[in-house]
């Protein structure tokens, strides 16, 4: 029975062990405090909140309408340049709504211009398309609202406080920004967590998401759940890009940045919110771990000009994910039938 | 129109199956050959050969390599700039530990070193399909930007991290005015344009088409995956590290980390979707297409006389490719050398519609 | 060429003529075949291989001097060297309609005594074994391609390999043996027999010598040019004499290359890349591309359609002229240069004839229009004038020379002339030796002078070209005396797209009505356009719509016969559509797909009374055959319609 | 026809206690028979009885929980289709599974693909062997072209075809590989009459001609007893009738199954 188990879901236990040593590992080096540590897991964490956010945009699409949502950056990018800009004219509380409308706005043209001439194509031709879709995005929004740097003040303070002090020699510092963000991510996940469950709307969608044609037959309107669901995340990008702005300055590289979310997406499962959740905390906390333990490493064995491994850590992993478990942690698997 | 094709037939099979079996085609390709080898070089300024001839032709190699991959293969690859950068610092690095070598004998080995990378990357593919692929080749973008920014040796030490070509010499032929290297990668790009049109009417292009179009149907009819697939990574691999070499030497001549970022990967893939997927010819069109446009957007609203900004004409460009990958997405998926295909049908049949 | 000519002069046969171009031109091409997707090319050194080597099978086989060998198949290298082994035998070749149905075989077979067929496929195969028990003669039949022949186990049965393989063994044991069979050949020999489709009832076979027909097949060729360069396709069928002169005899004495296509359905690809330089099509077929050329047109852009409409006027007004050489203003000239670049090359382009350098027409009259129509647009399409007792060439129009509605002077070495009845006399070394075993008809037709009688009226014009009108026996008068010439006013609204087939009746009778034939792929075009909804042939046949359609065509074609004073009279006053189409099938076409008018009046008698009756409507109840062979009965009423007629050119002049 | 019994050989394939499920449903369950060399077998059935996972097991495309299939006499488990195409079985899919991208003639040589021998670098350079080679699996796939009555529509792509040519551009592909043992998905299915009779007929040609062992799943009872030899039926993924035509007509059981009577 046990030796069942360890079979079947062999890869995902061996993935277990290999991110449990990876947590463990710079233990070995003494030099590593608790608290050091604790600090490098929570920045990690934090990040790993901001993957989830654009990955759960990815998401959402993917599971209603197939679409490998390669633009979702470029809406981040879109709606942080929005609330920006408009920010500069009226309130916060205006510019963010008001951004909003218009995120549901360009959802809307997307779903009307890109996806439903494209319906009942292949995979590949569609995320092609939000390729294009991108690069219209990056281009129109620095058309439209600047190419300059630009920053969005959410009136929290920015100053890193010590906390737990009583617990770990040295305290651990923690950004109280970070800390916000993390707790709004927190809050929108499990919003759209009871849209889905107890809305009408939200069924809705899930039923399309599990099945195209049977949700058509009984007549939910696929282009309107698409609208919708693009809208959505039009939203999560909008709450994704008024994070990282008012973190790291709105600059084009959010929209780079964003890409993160595609190994989050792999290691996740593509059709599966919580794996969209799961996934971004692991990569968020795993490349952080790895910059930080691993970096220093590597840097002094190869004589590296700098460390900067998360750039592409996120992806070695899911990759190499891939290769053992295609369907992702939460994903389900796929019969081709002839 | 121009067809007069009573009287063009075909009575043994080489000539069936021969490359341009209508005889107006292939008067119309020695003209165009004649007219880039013998007039171009005398009539086109040097400004012409840097900035549109010579970046067209590399890219259209790489558009090649990248289209027998994506548009022969049906293997969607986000990230192929990378063995661009593989092919451009085995270039450098070849050039620089064995400078005895013949820079022709640099080039292939630099595609080789590529096209040993390319397959690494394409190992993936064997089990995994379209999305998921895109992210591996990614992994291999976001991979490779780094190996080559931050691991001294590939740079010789270099302080900045950017590397300095030493002139190409090519049995005593120093290729550096623009005239020369133009000559010099029209003629590598006819050769490789050749190689690549002979392997995919040839049995290897036949399964990587019908791995594209039908792969559980191609294995039936007993086409190995792992083989097709990888030797699709590997020729296409090749094209692209040749491509980088070329880039980096006849183009840049000094270059610096990123110069094969993510971006040049996107431009790519623009190239074959706008040129044509799964066309040679669509490769040079879409090339064409990448080259001219920025030039276009910057001078042409000053010859109108609306001036625009660098940056604005940046933005401008990123929309247009945008909108335009949307567009021959959804109007014509086989970009223009499809366009191009049905003109020409349209002018064998003339002056009836079909 | 005068050189090669000159060495032909003392081969007085086929097999003679063979062995002449297998000795001057070894490697050029004789035939080419497309298979397996190329065209395989037989040399005519290779081709005269495969003749001795099936002339010696045979031989070996029994088959003897005088023997006759029935071929039947499509055009395929093998059926023609089927015919030349025979003949250098000393036997003699009996070509088949390869669509005809089995009892029609059974006749030819018979009457002839046949002992050997050539059969192509299973398909004729099937239908020789079928009238076995019929023709107790035939011994031996050779197939060509073995496909779902493996079982069939009739001793009468060998292939054509076979046959090859037992004939190389003899030549080799006797190599001599062929070249005195061949020497012993002699022009007067018979070289052929065909049977006639019989316009005029029970098929008769023409017996055809080897000098006569070398005779015509030279005459013709000298008087074109052609040589060995020329390339035809083979299109029609073998058993017409038409097909055989282009693709046997004149091969043969030119020594040019005959083409066959790859299958029915590909010959209009098949033509376009071969690209004959000397063309034959009957008017049907020209017809029929007509047809084609129209409906793709309506499909083109309306830039391309008025493009088009532009140039063919032009074409029109000054295209023929300069085809003939004559003089046109530069004006013109110029624009019609524009149009060749633009809409006439590209035409020939794909209709294959960009090379045709001689076009002929012939086996019945064409319609002027159709005939204007492709010397305007450059193609050199001239008429000729022949059957298959004259060896075809009687009558070609001169280029230079051509007319729409005569079929030219006289070719070199034929005499004609005329007898009271109009009904044209020839002489010439072309001329049949008899009608096979049956010389009553033999003497009806060829009197103790040596003229053939035609059966055809007609007349000479000012410039002594000759203008076939109809049949003697056809051309009828109106109860008021003056002239009614069925086949012309057919033939006039033939030349519509929307018309396949028409039958005029008059003789005798006060005025002239017709059955019209639609052709179903324009009208249903027409229709589709028009999103007119119908549910078949029948149903579309009957629509008011379609009914005004055709009677514009046939009141166009009124006015037309109003300008011609001799003929003002024939004006179609009541017409009505027929349920179904007229078909060889069903008797009502003969195999050359000529109508057969006197059986149609007959079968359809009623339907004639009530067009004179003036009802306005007929029911009709007939047995059709489908194409699959099933037969069924349609049950259907008939529309009859008025036409308006217009009062004669002459009388208004009068006026 | 009438000497065909006596061709039929030995057994060329069996199939042993195959049982394959997805997940919980079962597509097969212990199912058992086998074909002989040169005959034409048949496997009926109604819709999801399990033939076309028959097929998919046989060839390699599923991977059976149970039962182990013989062929040559070697006993096999789990193949790769192309180890399956490799070892001389070939089948044509149910559903067009052409490669659309390409003309006719090129669907038709890709199934030359295993006989092919030269290297990558000879192709690239299309020299010798490698153009003598393409010149020589032309003509072979032009003599199928040639067979199966497609010469109009060599160089037509195949997505322009009419359904039922597309289907014998499929049954081409299968013969370009030469294959001992042809395995047919429904080759009949969305065809009017005369394109079956013609299908039928092409069939009985290619076993006659080529010898070649024929495995035919057909959905239509009629059409398939006038071509078959032997007749396996299966019904909800078991084997419910095997034997003769007339054998299986007379089958209660088959009789029940086709009329649904015992559902």
């Amino acid at each position: 029975m046990m030796k069942n188990v360890i079979k079947k879901n062999g890869p995902v236990l061996t993935l277990g062990v290999v991110l449990l040593a990876g947590l463990v590992a710079p233990f070995a080096d003494r030099s590593t405090t608790a608290g050091f540590y604790v600090e490098v897991l929570l920045g990690g964490l934090m990040a790993g909140v901001l993957y989830s956010l654009v990955a759960l945009g990815f998401a959402l699409i993917f599971k209603a309408s197939g679409v490998f949502n390669f633009a979702q950056g470029a809406m981040v990018l879109f709606a942080a340049l929005a609330v920006a800009r408009l920010a500069e004219q009226m309130p916060l509380w205006a510019a963010i709504p008001l951004a909003m409308v218009i995120m549901v706005a360009l959802a809307w043209l997307i779903e009307r211009l890109v996806l439903r001439p494209l319906v009942n194509q292949e995979a590949v031709a569609l995320l092609m398309a939000t390729l294009g879709v991108s690069y219209f995005l990056d281009g129109f929004g620095q058309t439209v609202w600047g190419s300059d740097i630009y920053s969005i003040e959410l009136g929290i303070p920015k100053e890193p406080v010590m906390i737990l002090e009583s617990l770990f020699q040295g305290g651990i510092l923690v950004n109280k920004e970070d800390f916000v963000a993390a707790i709004v991510a927190a809050a929108l996940m499990v919003a759209l967590a009871l849209f889905f469950q107890k809305t009408v709307t939200g069924r809705a969608l899930r039923a399309v998401a599990d099945d195209h044609q049977a949700a058509q037959s009984i007549g939910i309107p696929l282009n309107r759940i698409w609208v919708i669901v693009w809208s959505v995340a039009g939203f999560v990008a909008l709450v994704a890009g008024v994070i990282w702005g008012s973190k790291l300055g709105v600059q084009f590289s959010i929209s780079q940045v964003a890409l993160k979310a595609l190994p989050v997406v792999i290691l996740g499962g593509f059709t599966s919110v919580t794996g969209a959740i799961v996934g971004g905390l692991i990569i968020g906390v795993g490349e952080k771990m790895a910059e930080v333990f691993l970096g220093p490493v590597l840097v002094k064995a190869f004589d590296l000009a700098g460390g900067g491994i998360e750039n592409w850590f996120a992806y070695m992993l899911a990759l190499l994910f891939l290769l053992v478990r295609p369907e992702g942690l939460f994903g389900e698997k796929h019969i081709d039938r002839v | 129109m121009f067809y007069r094709e009573n009287g063009q037939f075909k009575s043994n099979y080489a000539s069936d199956q021969q490359m341009l079996p209508i005889l107006q085609d292939r008067a119309f390709m020695l003209g165009l050959l004649t007219f880039a080898f013998a007039v171009v070089p005398f009539v086109v300024s040097d400004y012409v050969f840097l900035s549109l001839l010579i970046p067209f032709l590399i890219l259209t190699l790489a558009a090649i390599g990248l289209n027998l991959l994506v548009g022969y293969c049906g293997q969607i690859s986000i990230g192929h700039a990378a063995f661009m950068a593989v092919g451009a610092y085995s270039a450098y690095n070849l050039v620089l530990r064995i400078p005895q070598l013949n820079f022709l004998v640099v080039l292939v080995l630099a595609g080789l070193i590529a096209a040993a990378v390319g397959m690494l990357f394409g190992i993936p593919s064997l089990r995994i399909k379209g999305l998921y692929l895109a992210v591996a080749t990614l992994a291999a973008q976001f991979f490779m930007d780094w190996l080559f920014a931050r691991v001294k040796w590939f740079t010789n030490y270099a302080h900045s991290g950017s590397v300095q070509t030493a002139p190409i010499d090519l049995f005593g032929w120093i290729v550096d005015t623009p005239v020369e290297k133009y000559l010099f990668l029209l003629g590598l790009l006819i050769v490789f344009t050749l190689i690549a049109k002979n392997l995919v009417r040839s049995h290897i292009g036949r399964e990587w088409m019908a791995m594209r179009d039908m792969d559980v149907a191609a294995e039936v009819i007993g086409i190995r995956p792992v083989y097709a697939k990888l030797t699709a990574f590997a020729v296409s691999s090749f094209y692209c590290g040749v491509a980088g070499a070329l880039w980096g030497f006849v183009h840049l001549g000094a270059w610096e980390p990123l110069a094969f970022g993510l971006t040049v990967s996107l431009n790519l893939l623009f190239m074959i979707i706008i040129g044509g997927m799964g066309s040679l010819l669509g490769s040079y069109f879409g090339a064409a297409f990448i080259v001219v446009l920025p030039i276009l957007l910057n001078q042409v609203p000053g010859l109108l006389g609306v001036p625009i900004s660098t940056a604005m004409a940046s933005h401008l460009e990123f929309m247009i490719f945008g909108a335009l990958i949307v567009f021959f997405l959804i109007v014509e998926p086989h970009g223009l050398a499809r366009l191009w295909a049905i003109g020409k049908e349209k002018l064998r049949l003339w002056p009836f519609p079909h | 060429m005068a050189e090669n000519l000159s060495g032909l002069d003392t081969c007085d046969t086929f097999p003679k003529l063979l062995l002449h171009h297998a000795r001057v031109r070894p490697e050029h091409p004789a035939i080419r075949e497309k298979d397996l997707g190329i065209w395989q090319t037989w040399s005519w050194h290779r081709f005269a291989d495969e003749v001795r080597s099936l002339a010696c099978g045979l031989a070996a086989q029994d088959f003897k001097r005088g023997d006759h060998l029935a071929i039947v198949g499509d055009n395929r290298p093998r059926i023609y060297a089927a015919m030349c082994a025979a003949q250098c035998l000393g036997g003699i070749p009996v070509p088949l309609y390869q669509d005809a149905v089995a009892a029609e075989m059974a006749f030819p077979i018979q009457n002839a005594a046949i002992t050997h067929a050539v059969a192509e496929d299973q398909e004729q195969v099937d239908k020789l074994l079928e009238i076995l028990p019929q023709c107790p003669s035939l011994k031996r039949i050779y197939y060509d391609e073995p496909r779902g022949l493996r079982h069939y186990a009739q001793p009468q049965l060998m292939s054509c390999d076979e046959l090859l393989e037992i004939g190389r063994e003899s030549y080799r044991r006797d190599p001599a043996f062929l070249e005195t069979e061949i020497a012993k050949g002699a022009g007067a020999d018979t070289a052929a027999m065909f049977f006639t489709s019989g316009t005029t009832g029970v098929a008769k076979g023409v017996v055809l010598t080897h000098l006569s027909l070398i005779d015509r097949a030279r005459a013709a060729a000298e008087m074109e040019g052609l040589n060995d360069a020329d390339v035809v396709l083979a299109y029609l069928p073998p058993a017409w004499i038409g097909q055989n002169i282009f693709s046997y005899a004149q091969p043969f004495v030119t020594g040019y290359c005959i083409c066959c296509p790859e299958s029915p359905e590909t010959v209009m690809s098949d033509m376009r890349e071969i690209g004959p330089t000397y063309y034959f099509a009957p008017p049907r077929v020209l017809e029929a591309l007509l047809t084609q050329v129209s409906i793709r047109m309506e499909d083109a852009s309306a830039l391309k359609r008025s493009l088009y409409r532009h140039f063919m006027e032009i074409a029109r007004r000054v295209g023929g002229a300069i085809l003939d050489g004559k003089s046109v203003g530069t004006a013109d000239r110029l624009l019609y240069r524009l149009g060749d670049a633009l809409v006439y090359g590209p035409l020939r382009n794909v209709l294959g004839m960009s090379r045709v350098r001689v076009a002929y027409t012939a086996g019945e009259a064409i319609g002027p229009d159709l005939f204007r129509f492709y010397r305007s647009i450059g193609i050199n399409l001239k008429q000729l004038y022949g059957s298959t007792e004259t060896c075809v060439f009687v009558c070609v129009q001169p280029n230079g020379q051509v007319k729409a509605d005569t079929v030219g002077p006289a070719v070199k070495g034929v005499e004609l002339s005329f007898t009271p009845e109009r009904e044209l006399l020839i002489r010439s070394p072309g001329l049949f030796k008899e009608y096979y075993k049956n010389p009553q008809a033999t003497a009806e037709s060829k009197d103790a002078q040596g003229w053939f009688h035609t059966g055809d009226a007609g007349y000479f014009d000012a410039d002594g070209h000759l203008k076939i009108i109809d049949r003697v026996k056809d051309v009828g008068k109106l109860a008021d005396g003056s002239l009614f010439a069925p086949k012309y006013l057919e033939n006039k609204l033939k030349f519509f797209p929307y018309i396949k087939e028409a039958v005029a009746f008059g003789h005798g009778r006060d005025r002239v009505c017709a059955f019209i034939n639609m052709d179903m792929e324009a009208v249903g075009n027409w229709a589709e356009k028009r999103s007119l909804p119908y549910a078949g042939y029948v149903d579309l046949a009957s629509r008011d719509e379609v009914y005004d359609l055709v009677r514009d065509c046939i009141e166009r074609v009124n006015a037309d016969l109003a300008a011609e004073p001799e003929i003002a009279g024939s004006q179609i006053h009541r017409f009505l559509i027929l349920h179904k189409e007229l078909d060889a099938d069903d008797g009502e076409l003969t195999r050359t797909r000529k109508v057969r008018r006197l059986h149609v009046g007959e079968k359809y008698a009623e339907l004639v009374a009530a067009l004179y009756e003036g009802r306005p409507v007929v029911h009709v109840e007939a047995q059709v055959r489908y194409e699959d062979g099933r037969t069924g009965s349609i049950s259907a009423d008939l529309k009859i319609r008025d036409a308006k007629t217009f009062p004669p050119a002459a009388a208004r002049k009068a006026a | 026809m009438n000497d065909r019994a006596h061709r039929i050989g030995d057994v060329i394939l069996a199939v042993d206690r195959v049982s394959l499920a997805f997940g919980g449903v079962k597509a097969l369950s212990d199912v058992s028979f086998d074909v002989r060399e040169h005959e034409v077998r048949a496997i009926i059935g109604p819709n999801g009885a399990g033939k076309s996972s028959m097929l998919n097991v046989i060839n390699g495309v599923y991977h059976p929980q149970q039962g182990t299939i013989r062929y040559l006499g070697r006993e096999y488990h789990d193949m790769d289709p192309h180890e399956v195409a490799e070892s001389g079985i070939a089948r044509t899919f149910q559903s067009l599974a052409l490669f659309k991208g390409m003309s006719v003639l090129d669907n038709i040589m890709s199934g030359r693909n295993l006989k092919m021998r030269s290297n990558i670098l000879l192709q690239a350079l299309r020299i010798g062997p490698a153009l003598r080679e393409e010149i020589e699996h032309r003509e072979v796939v032009e003599r199928i072209i040639d067979f199966l009555e497609i010469q109009a529509y060599r160089k037509t792509p195949v997505g322009r075809l009419p359904y039922g040519l597309q289907k014998r551009v499929d049954l081409a592909r299968a013969l370009a590989m030469e294959p001992r043992v042809l395995l047919l998905d429904e080759p009949m299915s969305g065809m009017n009459m005369e394109e079956k009779q013609d299908m039928c007929r092409f069939i009985l040609d290619v076993n006659d001609q080529f010898g070649t062992t024929v495995v035919l799943i057909e959905h239509d009872m009629s059409v398939v007893m006038d071509i078959s030899d032997r007749v396996v039926v299966l019904d909800y993924g078991k084997k419910i009738g095997d034997g003769s035509p007339d054998e299986v007509r007379a089958n209660q059981a088959v009789v029940d199954a086709y009329l649904g009577v015992s559902h």
